[in-house]
Parts: C-alpha cells; structure tokens; sequence
C-alpha cells in the first residue's frame, strides 16, 4: 500500500484527474446525465488541485516530471482556471438539453490533463504528449456545437494550424535529440549554441510555443477560431495553453541569470509586434470574441514583457500578470457564455448585442465593464496592478523599446476597450436583437466571484501578492 | 482617519445612490447633496484643528508592502483648499443637474460622486503610486458621465478625453516606476512615498527624461499646447455637470499635480525645462485665445479659454518663487469657479434655446436678462478683470514670472489683450444684438440664481479679499519643495 | 554494430517534412492538407528514429510511438470534421471554408 | 473726516449692485432715485471734505486710511487704501459733483428706455470705480479703478445693444485701451519688481532715492505707465477709439468721454509726477505725442458732421493740451485744464444730449439749424461752453487754463516756443470749430423742428455748469490781471510751486487771448460765405459712394474725416493680420495632427484586418513564413 502511494503521490493530480476522466466515462456509459458528469470532473479538478500540494511535497520525484514550485503553482493556476471554465461552461450547456452535452466537461477535464502534463513536465516526452492531449481535447470543445458551421471551420483550421505547429515543434525537437541525444529540456539549456542544428530547433521551438501563446507572427489562426468556438471553449483556449506554455518558458528562462541574446531579441520583436498587431487589430472589431482573441495578443504581448524582466520582480509580475490575464479573460468569456444560448446560431458576441446591457444588468455589465477595464489596465480593477506590475519589471530591467511599445499600445487598446464599454450604455439597437440567454445561478455565482475578484484584488492586491508568493516560493 | 473617510465618503456615496436611484429620482440628488456636504464639512474641520507640523493631517496604512506602496494621505493648504473648490464645485454639479438630468439618475451620480472621489484622491494621495491610481479612477467614471449623458457627438469625445489622458498617464507611470527604482539603486529602500522620493532628484538626462513623463501627463490634463485638443471636443460634448467639474476640479489636478510632484521630484531638470515650459504656457495663452475668438459654439469658446488660462497656471508654475505659485492657486481657484459658472450658463442657454451655436444666439439678454447678467459678469471674470478673483491670480503669477523671467511675463500679459477679444465678442454675439427669432424661455429660476450668486460671491470674495486663501497656502506652497534641496541647486539665470 | 551514417536518413526527414509543408501551403483540397500533415508527422517520426540510431537511445522510439498515435488521432479527428463540414459546403475546397474571416 | 472717505466711493459701489439686484423689479423711477441718491451722498461728502479741508488742512496735506489687507505676501504686498490729497481731493470733487448733476439729467434724458435701472447700476458702478481710481494709493488698486472704468465705459457704449454697431464701438473702445493697459500693467510689474511696493508714495520715494535722473529704468517704467495713460486718455496713436464710443448715450459720454475717464491719463502721470520728473525724454515725447494729438484731433473735428463726433475730437485735442502740459511739467496747469474742461465739456454734451433729445435724436449739425430762439436755454448753454472751449478770453474758464498751459509752455526750455506755437495754432483750430458747431446749430434756417420741452431736471444741470464753466477760471488768473491763485496754492504742498514768474513777453500773453477770437472770426467767416455746408461731406461714416468730387481738397478733407487714417492704419496692421490667424487657426490645426495619428492607426488596422483574410492555405503560408523567419533570427542574429 505504501509503495502504491509513493507511486501515486510524484503524479498525484494528473493520477486524481485520470481516475475522474475514467469514472465519467464511465457514468456516460451507464446514463447520460448532465448534471452527474460536471460533478465527476469538477471533482477530479478539485481533488487534482488539492493533491498539488500533496504532491509537491513527495519525497520523490517522477522521472519527467519538475517538482518546481514554479511549476506547481502554475498547475495550480491551470486547475483554477479549469474549475472556473467548468462552472460557467455547465451554467452555458444548461439548457441544450436537446443534445447531448455530456461529453464536454469530459473533453475539458482531458484538456485540463494535458495543460498539467505540460505545465509539470520537463521531459519531451511529457511535454509533447501533454500538449498534443491537450490540443485535440480542444478540438473537440471548439467544434461541440456541431450544428453551428463557424465551429467546424473553427475546428478544422485549429487542427490544421496546430497540426503544422505540431509537426513544426517536433522537428525542433527532433532537431534537438538529434543534436544532443537528449529528450529534456535542460539538454536545449545547457547546450545551446554548442551545435549547429541546436540553433534552428531552438527556433522551431519557439514556433511551437509561439503557436500556443499566440504571439505574432503565429496569432493569424486567433480570431476565426475564438470567433468559431463556443464562449467557455474560447475561454479554454484563451487560458489554459498559453498558462501551460508559459510555465515551461518561465521554467527554462528563470532558471538562468541571463536570456540568450538571440532569443531575447527574437522574444522583443514578437512582444513589441504583439502588442502593435494585437491592439490595432482589434480597433474596429465589431466581434467581442475577435476583440477578446486580438487583446490576448496583445495581453501575451505583456507576458512576454515579463518574461523578459528576468529577476525577482519580473518572475512576480510575471505570475501576478498570468494570474489576472486568466480571471479576466475567463471573466469576459464568462459573461459571454452567460448571455449566449448555446443551441442558437451563434453566440451573444456582437458588438451590437450588448448595447444597453448595463440598464438591463447592470451586475453582469458592471463585471464585463471591470473585465474589460482589467485588460485595458484602469484602476480599480485588478489589471491595473498587473500592468504596472510588468511595467515595473520592464523598467526595472530597462527594456526600453518593450515599455515604450507598451504605453503606445496600451492607448491604441483603450479605444477598443472603451468602445466595448461605452456600447454597454447605449440604447439597444432593436433592428438586429439576438435571443438573450437565461442567467444561472451557478454560472452567475462563478462570474460573480470572478468580478468580485477583479475589483477586490484590483484595489487590495496585498492578499494575492501574499498568495503568489506563498505559492511560487514554497 | 478623517483624510481617508473624506475620500472614502464619496465614493461609498456612489454605491449607495446608484440603487436608490431606482426608489425615487429625488433620493440621488438629495443623498449626493448631504453626502458632499458631510464631507465638505469633514475638510472645513481640518483647517479649524490645525493639525500637527507641516500637515493639516495626514494617515498612513500599508497597502501594498512588498511594493512600498502605502496609502499615504496627507493635507496640507494646497491640499485642502483645492479638496474645498472640489466639493463646493461638486455640490453645484449636483445642484445643477437637479433639471438637467432626467433619466438613469442613480447611475449619473454615482458616477459624479468617484470622479470627485478620485479628484479628492489626487489632492490628499502623497504616495506616488497612490496618487496615479486616483489619478486614473477618477477618468472612467467621467468618462460615463460624458459617453452616457452628453450630447450628439459624446462617444468620440468621450474617448478621445480618455485615450489623451490615460495615454499621458500612462508615460507618468514609467516615469514613476523608474524614479522608484533609481531610489532603490541610490540605496534607499523600495518606496512610492513622496516624502522619500523627494530625496532622490535624479539629475542629467535620466532626470529629463523621467521628469517629462510626469509633465506630460500634466501637461495634457492642464491642457497645454500642443496637447490641448481633446478638451474643446470633450467639453462640448459633456454634459453641463461634467463640463463643470472637469473644467473646474479635473483641470486642476493637473496644475497640482505640477507643482507637487513634477516641479519637487525634479528639480535639476524642472530647472532645466523651465523656460520651455513658460514659453508653452505662452504660447498656450495665445494659441488658446486666439481659437476662442474664431469658434462659433459657445461652449468651444470657453473650452479653448480655459487653454488660455492654464497657460498662465503654466507659467506660473515654472516661474519657482511663492508669488507665483500663490497666484497659480488663487488663479486655480477662480479659474475653477467662473469657468464653472460659464459652463452653467452655457448649459442653461442650451437648455432653453437648444443651441450653442453662436451664429444663432444673439439678443439673448432680452429674453433672458438674469441669465445673460450673470453670464456677462463670469466672461468679465474670467477675462481678469481687476477686482475679481481671475486678476489676482493672473497678476500674482505675472509679478512672481517677472522676476524671473520678464519677457516671459511681457507676453503673457500680452496675452491678456486676445483675451479681452473672445470675451467681449463672446458677450456680443451671445447677449447682445437682437434675436434672429422669438422666442418665449424663462429665465433664472430661484435656484439657478441662488447657485449663480453664490458662485459670483466666491469670485468677488478671492478678488477682493484673497489674504484668506493666501494665508493657507503660504505654508504649504513654502514646503513644497524641501529646503535642503532649494539650496543646494545652481542659481542661475532662467527663463526669458 | 554497423555504424551507419545519420546525416543522410535525417535529411530525407527535413525534405520529407518540408514536401509535406509545401504540400499543406499549396493543395486546396481538405484531404490533401490533412494528408500533408500526416506526411510531416511521420518525417519528424523518421527524424527521431534517426536520432535513436545516432544515440543508440530507446527515447527516439519512444517518441516514434506517441507521434504516431498523435497522427492518428489527427486523423481520425480531421476525417470527423471534413465529413460535417462536407455537409455545409459541399465541396473539400479548403479555400471555401472561409466563414470566419475579417469582412 | 478722513476715515468716512471709504463711503463716497462705496455708495455709488452699494447704489450699482443694489440696482443690479433688484433693478429689473423697480419702478423707472424708483431705480432713478437711488441711482441719484448714491451720487448725492459722494458728492456731499466730498464737498464736505474739502470745505473741511480749506477750513483746517490735515497735517502733512494729505489723509490716508487703511481699509484692509488685499495682498499681503512677503515678497509682495497691496492695501486697500485711500489716499486723499489736494489733487485726488480736486479729482474727486469733479467727478461726485459733475458725476451728480450728470445723474440728474439723465433721470430724464434716459426716460423711457428700456433697462432704465441697467444704466444706472452701470452708471453708478463706474463712478465709483472713478473714485476708486483716484484715491487708490497703491497702483494697483488704481489699476483695479483703471479696468473698472474700461468696463464701465465699454458695457455703456454697449448699453443699446441691439445695434450692432453700437457693440463693435464698444469692443473697440475696450480693446484699444486694453491694449494701453497692458504696457501699464507691465509697468506695475516693472516697478514692483525693482522698487519692491507699488505703493504710491513709498514707490515714489524709492525710484527717487534708488533711480539716477534720466535712468533707463525710470524711463522704462514710466514710459509703460504713460502708454497706459495715453491709451485711457485717448491721446495718439491711440486716440481712435473715443469717437466710435459716442454711440453711447449722451450723459455717459459727458461723464465718462468728457469729464472724468478720459482724464484718468493725466490723472495718472500727475499721481507719479516725481517718477516722470526723473526722466525728462519721457516728458518730451509726452509733449510731442501732445501736439500730434492736438493738431489732428482739431483738424478732424474741423470736418465732422455729427455734434457728438466734433466734441469728442475736441476732448482729445483738449487732453492733448492737458498732456502738453505734463510734458513741460507744468502739473498744476494741467490740473486747472482739466478742471476747467470737466465743466465746459461736460456742459457742452449735455447740451448737445438736450439738443438731440428735442430734435428726434438728430446729431447732424447739418440738418440743424436756427436753433437759437427755439432752444434759447441750451442754445445759452452751449455758447458758454464753446467759449470755454474756444478758450475767448474774461469771459470764460477755459481761457485762464488755457492760458496757463501757454505760459507754461513759453517758458520751458527746449522745444518750448515750438510747442508754444502749435499750441496757439490748436487754440486757434478750437475757436473755429467749436463756433462752425454753434453758427451751424443756432443760427440759419429752422431745418428740424423741435419738439417737447426740457423739464427742471434737463435745465438745473445745464445752467449750474454754465454758471461754473464761465466762472471756475478765477480760481487761477494770471497776474497782470488779478492775484488769485487759489488752485494753484491749493495744489502746491503736492505739485509744488509753479514755476509762472510772469517774466512772459506782454505779446506772447496778448496772442494767447487774440488766438481764439481769430478763430471765431474763421469760423463766422466760413460760415458766413458757405464754405461749411458746401464741405460738408457725405451723410454718414466712411461711406464716399465715389460721387463726391475728386478735387484735392476733397481728398484731404476726407483723409482728416477719417482721423487720419488711422483707423485704416491699424485694421491693415493689426486687426487683419488677427484675424488672418484666427481664420487659419480656428480648426485647431494641432488637432489635426493627433487626428491623423488615430487615421493611422486605422490604417494600420485596415491593412493588418486584410491579412485576416480566413483561408486555411493562406494562414498556414503566414505560419511557415513566421516560422522561417524566426529561425533566421535565430541563425543569423
């Protein structure tokens, strides 16, 4: 018994995880019932999320696995995150009871697997398989509503896309093997530009990882997907891969004092064109999943900023910024979803859908309204915090084309931001209403905290801060 | 504590009218009404107490610690008085929008209410990163204000007023972040307090640099030339409450905002930017009453005047000695109220006779005799006429440039002659002459009047009698830059 | 142990796998584009046998295997979506399936 | 005594914001009432003040009290505080004295008007911003008198607003001054950043003891000061604006355009007459500007149609011989002119008022005529008064201060002669025109018929001015002719001793009288042969429809017509070119440039929005190029 617990315990969150995925399968196959498998997989995320410490603390340590709390804390992020999604994509599927919806907390709850592989390992093999598992959950929750043709296309051009970007990821890492004759990450480390080859697999990696942050040059798939996908699977996509590639960039770029001057340079353009592309292209998007899709562009534009800012303050606006990305992110999903019908052609995200939401709920459009001001980085919500954060980082470590990019981009974004804003408060434009969805009480609640959240972290960060740390550096 | 409740009143006013809204229109108006005076009161006390030291009050809790950011509020003169013309001017906006505002009344004041809030904010925060998050907070609520309640054009002006300024600020914030930083190099500790970071004055380029970040930012919400242009399309499109308080109570945080922390933090380089920074007040000065005299819209007038004005607060304030800084708050203060009122009176026109284009006004003054009365009395204020309180502040300022820099001063007071144009043609076209149409209004009501003359009093009151206000800012404005520092620097030639 | 030259079945991969990036870039037909892949995958796969050989390593097969399960699920998944969105667009013109795009 | 002068000028002050309150709900006569009433108290304490003042003169010639603090800084300090002496005390009685009977007669000229009680708060404001100027004794509490006038003056020449015209007059009249007001403004900054007060007397002192004789800071500040005053005077170059300001009613004209505001100039340099002492090429271009003033101002109103236009060239040729005065620094006889012209001129505009107010508000001399029998009070009136102007000799006041200036101006040294001679040349012009008015007006034909009648409050004043304008010259005559020199005495413990020792050539005293009655002849003998209705110019302003004869003379006479020009002059320098920056700037050209950095970040956005362009095959060629190009910064970088 004690060995099975000592085997357990190095995986003890993607062992809960597994066991859930199982059990839920299971309950499909006995009876189709909703409510049960939501149950089944917010269990397994919330007995993998519990299990994090648990594991952390093990005394031994799986061969491909970190047990870095770097990593262990974004596994906790990543859970988090996945236990939100969950909550506001049951409350979206609530009444499709039409069809069958059960195997959507499935596919998250296998996706959420993947993004913890990804996240913990530091072995190609983990690495991969985790991000492939991951990718094809995705596919699946993107083109759930398969009577809508926007999620199909959406599906077929993620998959295609990823493929590529797959294909183009193993080639570095092939690349790699072949040069090094090793399948960890620290061989690509310690090893770099030692080896002719190593130096274009690096870059194949960064294509790869690139693909997933969705930074520019590799962001072009962004919008039709998010446009195409269902809100929570948008919210999934906006999420929950780029949190698991960033814990594996963070992990090998924190582990040395400098960056590699040729990756630094290659991290500042895609950071600098990120920010620009991703803001100018949202200016007049008239698709709140578009403008969402083109702000977390931009928003990775951020990321990339801190990761930059090597040091202690750079690793902490790094995980206070990925913090709000993700509640915030997930918050405008969230709200989204909340509005949408999940059976109806298309989701509640125009431009023109929401105008006057704030006098029909003010509650919900307050939220979206601190969401939207958290991403544009306005005070009181929790992005500013973050913002600065980075800002700080970034000064602190005088990257100066990155922050100037940042102040431009940053007020090009506001326009888009504000516009979204602004619409909220005008009058409804009855030529081109869309059928509204009914508020759920659960999706209200998990909303409702996310809100709660943005604005009570934006003005009093100090908890947060606190709990990062406690995390990160345990 | 009582600095904290005097922001924190507000802004729990804001979350309490926003639902009453709903109960009865009247309930938001009369609850904004006692909130702002419960706390205009709270702010009068202040002064009675005295307070220990340079500060009226002052309270400190962390905030963020590992940061060094704390909420650090202090009081001093400069503080309180420009906190007092914000909830005076706060309480006309509430007055003025009794009529004014009809629909979404709960929402319209809480709204009113955080901006004020987030003004108080800026006059009392002394922690640097306190302040730019008051500085920013006070922005989205306007910014509602403006996109909900304005006129045709409100969404653009709405965001072009928050991408000018947000934008600014955000260049205040690298400036601010890495002020912080050089402090911590310099082997002090990680702090956004002001009190410390007054010790640090960078010097040579970094302190040039670093300095323009905050004028910028400044610079834009005076507005100055070349950053000026978001103001006159903002003010048009604002409702009159709005109109108020930004030209009142927003434009001032700026000119404080100058003289408490761009001009102390740095003084080398505010040294070295001062005769720029006149020049632009010059140069605003003309620029601005030179747009004034060629708009058609009322209310584009006054806004481009309140560009003329802020370039004397400019000039001023780069002129470094206490006549001029007296007169650059005195000037502040008056400005905030005769802009306010002709605001008022520019709202009522409209009100009543659904235009602002001065092509169509004219003869206003048979119709509307108390109304055009007052509206010539705040034009001849705010033209600085001698004996109300626009003068004083302009010829304080003027006095305190001269010595320092006399061209400098030449031209600005040139400037005054520009002046005397827009507003005389501003009188001319809007009040006098004769109707094109008829037209049946009414006049001032008995509250409108009752706002006006009290506005009118407050103008005649700093014109005639400004040793008051003198008074409580003398202490503050002398402290404003720490002694050691003062000697320390090169006396040299500046300006003109 | 015959020690046999790596350099020339790794270059077979990389023009393998840029035959099947070319490939994915140029067809327009659905099928193509996802066969194109296939080819990429499996050129990748052909690269890490290589390193294997190299090395004289297991991991190279290891990876062989999951890259494979990986390109069939691919696959399988592709096929899905090409059969429900054939019932839309009644054609595998890739270039037709452009719903989502910026008006 | 001394600590009641606070009230002369706050009655009129409480009299103007009483009528401004409550005005519009007050009867025409009730608003008439306090108007008067407020006047009337200034005027009886000041009457009071200064029959107190001969009885027992305050020590040291002078009171000061102390209202309180304005300003009252370390570096920089101004009181609010009354400084009575003899000149401001003399000041002060023309204008609550003059001020009152003006009141009066526009009770009844103004009847009938609409915003009656308007104009009396305006009327009452400005007097009490006239007494503040004059007992201000620190310069800029006298700079808020100064502005307080302007804008009294301005808001009146407005006061019938619905004519446009009236209100371009008024703007005018406000702008040119401001323009003045400025430089004296500068000069305030000047002298208080050098001297440390503005403070009259201790600033005074100060320039005194710290400045050199002719210094170049003296000269500056004085010179500032005194564009200040020529503006307010109206003195050339800026002598434009007090004509367009008779657009506004009659008694303001009489009392701001005549009287008292206008005067507010000479007022000012004789206030600082130590400062101005110090610098005598200050004084020299005051003399000169003086003469250039006299002689176009006299010839314009040579050729003027409109009464009002003719008097108001007169008040600045006859400002140009107070100025000519200064500039010789004969203070006290410049005193004594202003004196003698505040009554004879204020007589002659409310004649003129009580003229057009019976002849259906006609101001053509042209279209008068005969005027004599019909109006025999006014037409008495006006005659005293044109003598007093033209200076005739015995019989009027305005002789003896005119009289005075000439000696004066004989005796300096210098250009003395020569400002002797065009002055004489002056005086000879005033006789002429001013009688080319009265043989016009009162003589000749009927050409429209009066109407109505005066009542008492029309009369009382015109006769109280006419007893005054042709017996306040006593106060002062020459020696030869009997030795009373009461003003001068009066005014000597501030302006100190005029420097008159009568050594004057019999001759040079002889031509000063016959100068005058030469001009009378002039003006009869043109009047007489026709000349004045044959050059009579086209009706209206300035509008020559080009059938008028293109003779020189004509050309001339319309060059002095329009003022010589000058109004032309500062419209092509000065008024156009704002304009032109006006036109070009009024669409905030800056804007411009902030609006097309948003055009380009749409443009931006509208070329990167083509890249989104939904096709598979082109976003997997976009990936593969991002790719590639990622590996070549890895590799070559």
């Amino acid at each position: 018994m004690i060995g099975l617990v000592s085997l357990i315990q190095p995986v003890a969150p993607l062992f809960v995880m597994t066991l859930a995925t199982g059990s839920a399968l299971a309950a499909i196959a006995m009876r189709r019932s909703f409510l049960i498998t939501v149950l089944i997989c917010l269990v397994g995320l919330i007995g993998a999320l519990l299990a994090l410490p648990w594991m952390a603390h093990s005394a031994a340590v799986a061969p491909m696995f970190a047990d870095g709390a770097l990593s262990v804390g974004f596994a906790g992020v990543i859970l988090l995150t996945s236990i939100l999604i969950l909550v506001i994509a049951a409350s979206y599927w609530r009444d499709a009871t039409a069809e069958p919806r059960e195997e959507y907390p499935l596919l998250l709850l296998v996706g959420t697997i993947g993004a913890v592989t990804v996240a913990l390992g530091i072995n190609f093999i983990p690495l991969f398989i985790g991000l492939e598992t991951l990718t094809l959950a995705m596919i699946g929750m993107i083109a759930y509503p398969r009577w809508r043709p926007e999620a199909l296309e959406a599906a077929l051009k993620y998959l295609v896309l990823s493929g590529m970007s797959s294909a183009l990821l193993l080639l570095g890492l092939g690349l790699v093997d072949l040069a090094t004759g090793h399948l960890s990450l620290a061989a690509v480390q310690h090893a770099s530009g030692t080896a002719m080859l190593l130096l274009p697999a690096l870059g194949l990696i960064i294509v790869g990882a690139g693909f997933k942050l969705s930074v520019v040059p590799f962001h072009i798939w962004v919008p039709d997907v998010y446009a195409g996908a269902p809100a929570p699977s948008a919210a999934f996509l906006a999420t929950i891969p780029k949190i698991a590639v960033i814990a594996v960039v963070a992990r090998l770029l924190f582990a040395d004092a400098t960056i590699p001057p040729t990756l630094g340079l290659a991290m500042t353009i895609a950071g600098v064109a990120s920010m620009l592309v991703g803001n100018l292209l949202a200016l007049l998007q008239q698709n709140l999943k578009r403008i969402l899709g083109y702000s977390s562009i931009a928003q990775l534009g951020y990321v990339l900023v801190a990761l930059l800012a090597a040091g202690a303050l750079g690793r902490s606006a790094l995980l206070f910024f990925v913090a709000m990305y993700s509640v915030t992110v997930i918050g405008a999903f969230g709200v989204l979803s909340a509005l949408s019908v999940a059976e109806s052609d298309r989701d509640q995200d125009r431009v023109g859908d929401i105008r006057g939401l704030f006098w029909r709920h003010p509650l919900i459009a307050g939220i979206l309204t601190l969401a939207l001001l958290s991403l544009a980085g306005i005070p009181p919500a929790l992005g500013f915090m973050a913002k600065m954060y980075v800002m700080a980082a970034g000064v602190h470590s005088h990257l100066r084309v990155l922050i100037a990019t940042m102040v431009v981009s940053s007020v090009i974004g506001l326009f888009y931001y504000l516009r979204v804003i602004i619409a909220m408060t005008q009058a409804p434009d009855s030529a081109d209403a869309h059928a509204e969805g009914r508020l759920s009480l659960p999706g209200n609640a998990a909303i409702g905290l996310i809100g709660a959240v943005i604005l009570g972290f934006g003005i009093m960060p100090q908890p947060l801060l606190s709990l990062l740390k406690a995390v990160f550096h345990s | 504590m009582i600095l904290v409740w005097i922001a924190l009143i507000p802004i729990i006013g804001g979350i309490v009218v926003w639902p009453a809204g709903r109960l009865h229109p009247l309930a938001p108006r009369v609850i904004s009404l006692a909130i702002l005076f419960v706390d205009l009161l709270l702010t009068l006390k202040l002064i009675e107490a005295g307070g220990s030291g340079a500060w009226l009050a002052s309270f400190y809790a962390p905030w963020v610690p590992s940061l060094g950011i704390g909420f650090r509020f202090n009081m001093d003169g400069l503080s309180w008085i420009l906190v007092v013309l914000t909830q005076i001017l706060g309480i006309i906006a509430v007055i003025v929008s009794w009529s004014d505002i009809k629909d979404r009344v709960g929402f319209y004041h809480a709204n009113l209410l955080w901006s004020l809030a987030g003004s108080i904010g800026v006059f009392i925060a002394l922690d640097l990163f306190l302040f730019f998050f008051f500085w920013e907070l006070m922005l989205v609520p306007m910014v509602f204000v403006i996109a909900i309640w304005g006129n045709e054009n409100r969404r653009r002006a709405a965001i072009k007023f928050f991408l000018f300024t947000q934008g600014s600020g955000l260049l205040m914030l690298v400036a601010i972040l890495a002020l912080v930083f050089l402090h911590q190099q310099q082997g002090g500790i990680l702090t956004f307090n002001d009190a410390a970071l007054l010790a640090t004055q960078p010097t040579g380029p970094f302190g040039i640099l670093a300095m323009l970040g905050f004028f910028l930012a400044f610079l834009v919400k005076l507005p100055a030339f070349p950053v000026h242009s978001w103001l006159p399309d903002t003010h048009t499109e604002a409702p009159t409450a709005g109109s108020v308080i930004l030209a009142s109570i927003m434009l001032k945080t700026a000119g404080y905002g100058l003289l408490r922390f761009a001009v102390p933090l740095f003084l080398d380089a505010a040294h070295h930017i001062a005769p720029l920074a006149m020049w632009l007040g010059v140069i605003s000065i003309f620029y601005g009453a030179i747009l004034a005299y060629g708009q058609a819209d009322l209310k584009k007038l006054i806004a481009y005047s309140s560009i003329s004005h802020m370039g004397f607060v400019l000039v001023g304030i780069y002129a470094f000695n206490a006549i001029a800084w007296q007169g650059v708050v005195i000037l502040m203060v008056a400005h905030g109220v005769s802009t306010g009122a002709l605001f008022i009176a520019v709202g009522a026109i409209q009100k009543r006779l659904h235009t602002r284009d001065l092509a169509q006004l004219g003869g206003v003054w048979t119709d509307l005799p108390r109304l055009s009365s007052f509206g010539t009395f705040f034009v001849l204020a705010s033209m600085g006429l001698p004996g109300l309180g626009n003068f004083v502040g302009e010829f304080l300022i003027l006095r305190g440039t001269y010595a320092v820099a006399p061209l400098v001063a030449v031209f600005a007071s040139i400037g005054l002659i520009p002046a005397a144009l827009y507003s005389l043609i501003a009188i001319q076209r809007a009040f006098h002459g004769e109707a094109t149409v008829p037209r049946r209004v009414s006049d001032f009501g008995a509250r409108d009047v009752s706002v006006m003359m009290a506005l009118a009093l407050g103008i005649i009151v700093i014109g005639v009698y400004p040793q008051p206000l003198l008074n409580i800012g003398a202490p503050a404005l002398g402290n404003l830059v720490p002694a050691k520092q003062v000697s320390a620097l090169p006396q040299k030639g500046r300006g003109g | 142990m015959i020690n046999l030259s790596w350099q020339a079945p790794a270059s077979l991969a990389i023009i393998l796998f840029a035959l099947g990036l070319i490939g994915l870039i140029t067809r327009r037909n659905l099928i193509f584009v996802i066969l194109s892949i296939e080819v990429m995958l499996n050129a990748v796969a052909l690269l890490f046998i290589v390193a294997g050989m190299r090395w004289g390593h297991p991991d190279g097969q290891v990876m062989f295997i999951f890259i494979l399960n990986l390109a069939g699920g691919e696959l399988a998944l592709g096929l899905v979506l090409l059969l429900r969105l054939r019932a839309r667009i009644t054609t595998l013109d890739g270039d037709s399936a452009n719903i989502l795009r910026e008006s | 005594m001394g600590n009641i002068i606070w009230i002369i000028p706050a009655a009129p002050l409480i009299g103007s914001i009483l009528l401004g309150l409550f005005g519009a709900r007050w009867s025409n006569r009730w608003s008439g009432f306090i108007g008067t009433l407020s006047i009337v108290i200034s005027a009886l304490l000041s009457v009071a003040i200064a029959v107190h003042w001969f009885q027992d003169p305050p020590v040291d010639e002078h009171m000061r009290i102390m209202l309180w603090r304005w300003i009252s800084l370390p570096e920089y300090s101004s009181y609010i505080e009354f400084y009575l002496d003899p000149v401001s005390l003399i000041m002060m009685l023309v204008i609550s004295v003059i001020g009152l009977l003006i009141h009066i007669f526009s009770t009844e000229y103004m009847a009938g008007e609409a915003g009656y009680s308007r104009f009396f708060a305006y009327l009452n404001l400005f007097v009490a911003s006239m007494l503040l100027l004059v007992l201000a004794n620190d310069l800029l509490v006298l700079f808020v008198g100064w502005e307080g006038v302007g804008v009294c003056s301005y808001l009146l020449v407005g006061f019938w607003f619905h004519k446009a015209a009236n209100g371009y007059a008024a703007r005018k009249s406000f702008v040119v001054t401001r323009i003045a007001d400025v430089a004296m403004l500068v000069g305030i900054l000047l002298l208080s950043n050098a001297l440390g007060t503005v403070s009259i007397q201790p600033m005074l002192a100060k320039a005194a003891l710290l400045w050199p004789h002719g210094g170049i800071m003296a000269a500056a500040g004085a010179a500032l000061l005194l564009i200040g005053g020529l503006g307010k005077s109206a003195q050339f170059p800026f002598q434009t604006w007090l004509p367009d300001a008779m657009a506004g009613p009659t008694p303001v004209s009489a009392l701001i355009h005549a009287a008292t505001m206008v005067t507010a100039g000479m007022y000012l340099v004789i206030r600082l007459y130590p400062l101005f002492a110090l610098v005598p090429s200050v004084l020299t271009v005051i003399a000169v500007g003086a003469v250039i003033t006299i002689l176009t101002a006299s010839l314009t109103a040579l050729v003027q149609r409109d009464i009002k236009r003719v008097l108001a060239y007169s008040t600045v040729a006859q400002i140009g011989y107070m100025f000519l005065a200064l500039g010789v620094g004969a203070w006290s006889a410049a005193m004594f002119h202003f004196l003698t012209h505040a009554v004879f001129k204020a007589l002659l505009f409310l004649s003129a008022g009580a003229i057009a107010m019976r002849l259906h508000h006609e101001q053509d001399i042209f279209r008068m005529g005969g005027l004599r029998q019909k109006l025999s009070v006014v037409f008495w009136a006006f005659l005293i008064g044109s003598a007093s102007l033209a200076a005739l000799p015995v019989v009027s006041a305005g002789a003896f201060s005119k009289e005075m200036i000439l000696a004066s101006l004989w005796e300096s040294p210098g250009l003395g002669k020569w400002l002797w001679l065009a002055a004489l040349f002056g005086a000879v012009l005033t006789a002429t025109y001013i009688f080319r008015v009265v043989f016009l007006v009162f003589f000749g034909e009927v050409k429209t018929e009066p109407t109505g009648h005066y009542g008492v409050r029309i009369v009382v004043p015109l006769v109280l001015l006419a007893i005054a304008a042709s017996t306040i010259g006593w106060l002062e005559m020459p020696k030869f002719m009997a030795s009373s020199s009461v003003f001068s005495s009066f005014l000597e413990p501030v302006l100190g001793h005029p420097a008159t020792e009568s050594t004057l050539p019999h001759w040079v005293t002889a031509a000063g009288y016959i100068a005058p009655l030469l001009g009378v002849v002039i003006g009869f003998g043109l009047y007489r042969s026709g000349y004045w209705v044959r050059t009579a110019g086209p009706v209206g302003q300035g509008n020559d429809g080009g059938q008028a004869e293109r003779s020189m003379g004509e050309g001339v006479r319309r060059f002095m017509r329009a003022g010589f020009g000058f109004d032309f002059l500062y419209d092509r320098l000065l008024v156009q070119p704002f304009l032109w920056l006006v036109k070009i700037l009024r669409n905030d050209p800056i804007d411009a440039i902030f609006m097309s950095a948003a055009a380009a970040a749409m443009r931006f956005h509208g070329a990167l929005r083509r890249s989104q362009i939904g096709q598979l095959r082109r976003y997997a060629g976009m990936l593969a190029l991002g790719s590639m190009a990622v590996i070549v910064i890895m590799v070559f970088a």
